[in-house]
């Protein structure tokens, strides 16, 4: 493992550490006020990895737009595997986001899947992404390859937000948990603390995993170009 | 020959060779309609039960139907450039290559277009569903409103797509997610004015389509040199 | 004789022909990462000159073409066409070249009027209709003017397309491998329309057709991998080297 | 929802982020290594034609 690379993924993985020790030992159980009875809703510890899993991949998911606007402006090819290697990392995190969301669904309202604004807009931004790579896999040459999923990877990106947008339109009511912005109580304290430091630890792991990507992907061309110097002798 | 050549005027020929290439063959926009009825039997056969709340299910079915249909309208458009190797010569003549986009999705918007201006009265009768004037306008409005978009959407993706090994089956992979957005305030608009909601809230969701639109030209128009020339 | 020309001279690869270069190409280079499609390639075609280009598929041969019509940009080096760079005047240099290819390059539910037609407004042709009438006449099809391009034989399709290529008076045509599918008579009558056209033209041809190609031809360039790998005027050409090298680097035979 | 509960999920959810990444990690190494390894007998086959 390059240096770089192992000091990211260790540092976020000891804040990693650190916000499950937080999470668990320090922040508060968050509590629900029910006619007078209080509820403790220990379901709401999802939160502090949920959030930070889905923002790491919106941050991926929008860098990979923007080098791929960069690779179509300056046709480096290193532009496009910066792009490729994001929207990798990106999807990965897209789909940790789904599974720990249908968890998270299943323990606070007893299903597996509630038709719920931001949970169906992940599985759109799912599946819009796994059009990506099929796009991807069905081009041949090389650089065609590369000019379509930039193209696309910047149109699913101007996609994101539109697709957040739309889940706000009165059709599909939202129901999300809300745990923090109810009645004024926003996160504040130990479970801010918790959720930072969780937040920071997932982006610099995730961060270490977009260069250990993009390691292969160089050495990978780099092997490419090898072959057929040889061949051409 | 002129040394600037008339922006209107080539996007307008384009226009023009599709519709005449179009009404030689007739055999996109028919097929377009016969599937969009089709589609209405289907629905009114598999779905017989909730066809009593029409007022609520009634956007979405039609919007369903609609979205099907366009694609196989967008699939087909750039068809006749690629076969015969047109799209080359259309990139080797002095045309900017927006207006090339502009051109062939005025074409897929009218194509769209009155397919549907057909196929809306037949749903309306076949559901037995009423509707006052001045709300049929503004029905209207919203669904030429969200043409614009997937149109646009659709003409840009399309383009992608005739590039790829599986051509068809690509384009509804790349582009029902990136529609999806529109899908949603559509039928929330179009669902709004059948089951008489306040306009407020539709126009609130017509708001949308048109923002959603004009990103999307945008976004069309930036991207579209890269997308046609290598 | 200036120092600059003697130079020239001495390089047996890059055969001198006089400062009115209609296409010049000056170390153009075309990668993509750290693949190399085109390395510096360098060559002059004089105004009213023919170039028949042969290579292997892969070879960068589609590649040059495309580059020099404004299709794709090069990575390196300079390229100018009637004077002019292509991607400073893309617009300019698009309205003075023409291009035939193995595909026809037209609709086939339009009839050939309305092919030149749409063409024309592409390319702001004035007197479209007279110009129309010239060209069928030239390529023989004015009795099938309002017949759909569906309905043509190859051949009729071919004279079509030169027609095409013809109708915005381009100063260069680039012809992509033109004789593909073409039977013998087509063949015939395509050759006798270029050479009616042959004087006022620059050509660049894209062949496998070494027979056709080097009788056509006013220079000939080998592509092997990117790299010109024989360039000769047609006037001094060795075509015991030409051969054995097409045979080497295109056949693949050793 | 109560700690009793609730207690499969949250610790499902942390199981199932680890497990990804840690995969996705794996794998990374392994296919890096494997091209390492490519990369140096390559090498090699440079150096020899010279």
């Amino acid at each position: 493992m390059k240096k770089s690379s192992l000091i990211l993924a260790s540092a976020g993985a000891l804040l990693l550490m650190a916000g499950i020790y937080l999470a668990f030992f320090v922040a508060p159980d968050a509590v629900v006020r029910i006619d007078d009875r209080e509820l403790v809703r220990y379901s709401q510890k999802i939160f502090y990895f949920h959030v930070p899993v889905a923002e790491t991949a919106l941050v991926f998911l929008l860098l990979g737009g923007f080098f791929g606007a960069m690779y179509l402006g300056t046709r480096k090819r290193s532009y496009e595997q910066m792009s490729y290697a994001a929207v990798e990392i990106g999807f990965i995190f897209v789909i940790l986001v789904m599974i720990t969301g249908i968890l998270w669904t299943r323990a606070d309202w007893g299903v597996w899947w509630e038709w719920e604004p931001r949970l169906t807009t992940f599985l759109v931004l799912t599946l819009m992404y796994a059009g990506y790579f099929v796009l991807r896999s069905s081009v041949q040459e090389e650089s065609a390859k590369a000019r379509f999923g930039a193209i696309f990877s910047i149109i699913a990106a101007v996609n994101v937000p539109l697709t957040f947008m739309a889940g706000r339109l009165d059709s599909l009511k939202p129901v999300h948990p809300k745990v923090f912005t109810l009645q004024g109580a926003s996160m504040e304290g130990p479970m801010l603390a918790a959720f930072l430091v969780s937040m920071f630890g997932m982006l610099l792991f995730a961060t270490s995993l977009y260069i250990m990507r993009l390691d292969l992907l160089r050495a990978r061309e780099d092997i490419e170009y090898l072959k057929e110097e040889l061949e051409v002798g | 020959m002129s040394a600037k050549v008339s922006a209107g005027k080539q996007v307008f020929a384009i226009v023009k060779k599709d519709v005449l290439a179009e009404l030689r063959t007739k055999e996109m926009v028919i097929a377009m309609f016969l599937f969009v009825v089709l589609a209405m039997v289907v629905f009114s056969q598999a779905f017989g039960v909730i066809l009593n709340d029409l007022d609520r299910v009634g956007g979405g079915l039609l919007w369903v139907a609609f979205l099907f249909m366009s694609m196989l309208g967008l699939n087909r458009s750039f068809v006749h450039e690629k076969d015969e190797g047109c799209l080359e010569g259309l990139l080797m003549s002095p045309i900017d290559r927006p207006l090339i986009f502009f051109g062939k999705m005025l074409g897929n918007l009218l194509f769209l277009s009155i397919v549907e201006l057909f196929a809306v009265p037949i749903f309306f009768v076949l559901f037995r569903l009423e509707m006052g004037a001045s709300m049929a306008g503004i029905f209207l409005a919203t669904i030429f409103l969200s043409n614009i978009g997937i149109a646009c959407v659709g003409t840009l993706l399309s383009t992608i797509s005739i590039n790829t090994k599986t051509r068809d089956l690509m384009l509804p992979i790349l582009f029902m997610p990136v529609i999806i957005p529109l899908l949603i305030a559509a039928v929330s608009a179009t669902g709004g004015i059948m089951s008489g909601e306040e306009l407020t809230e539709v126009y609130g969701s017509m708001r949308f389509i048109a923002v959603y639109d004009i990103i999307f030209l945008l976004v069309a128009y930036a991207l579209y040199d890269y997308v046609i020339s290598e | 004789m200036p120092k600059q020309m003697a130079e020239l001279l001495k390089n047996e690869k890059q055969p001198y022909t006089g400062a009115h270069a209609e296409i010049e190409v000056t170390g153009l280079s075309k990668y993509f990462g750290k693949r190399k499609v085109l390395t510096k390639i360098s060559f002059e075609l004089e105004k009213g000159g023919f170039l028949s280009l042969f290579g292997p598929n892969g070879a960068g041969k589609t590649t040059l073409v495309k580059i020099l019509s404004t299709l794709v940009a090069p990575s390196e080096g300079t390229v100018s066409v009637a004077g002019l760079d292509p991607y400073k005047n893309s617009a300019a240099i698009r309205s003075k070249i023409g291009l035939i290819s193995h595909s026809p390059l037209l609709y086939l539910d339009l009839s050939a009027e309305e092919n030149l037609r749409f063409y024309g407004a592409m390319y702001g042709v004035d007197n479209v209709d007279a110009r129309i009438d010239e060209l069928l006449e030239q390529v023989e099809l004015d009795h099938r003017r309002y017949d759909l391009v569906r309905t043509f034989s190859k051949g009729m399709m071919q004279r079509l397309a030169i027609a095409r290529a013809l109708l915005h008076r381009p100063s260069v045509l680039f012809l992509d491998e033109p004789h593909t599918g073409l039977d013998p008579h087509a063949v015939d009558i395509f050759e006798s329309l270029l050479d009616t056209i042959r004087q006022d033209h620059t050509f660049i041809m894209i062949t496998h057709n070494i027979e056709r190609g080097l009788a056509l031809c006013s220079k000939a360039m080998i592509l092997y991998n990117g790299q010109i790998a024989f360039y000769q005027n047609k006037a001094d050409l060795d075509t015991e080297m030409f051969n054995e090298i097409y045979r080497r680097k295109v056949k693949g035979e050793c | 929802m109560e700690f009793q509960e609730a207690w499969p999920y949250v610790v499902g959810v942390y199981m199932s982020i680890w497990a990804v990444l840690l995969i996705y990690v794996i794998v990374l190494q392994k296919k890096l290594a494997a091209v390492k390894r490519e990369l140096g007998s390559l090498s090699k086959a440079v150096e020899r034609k010279g």
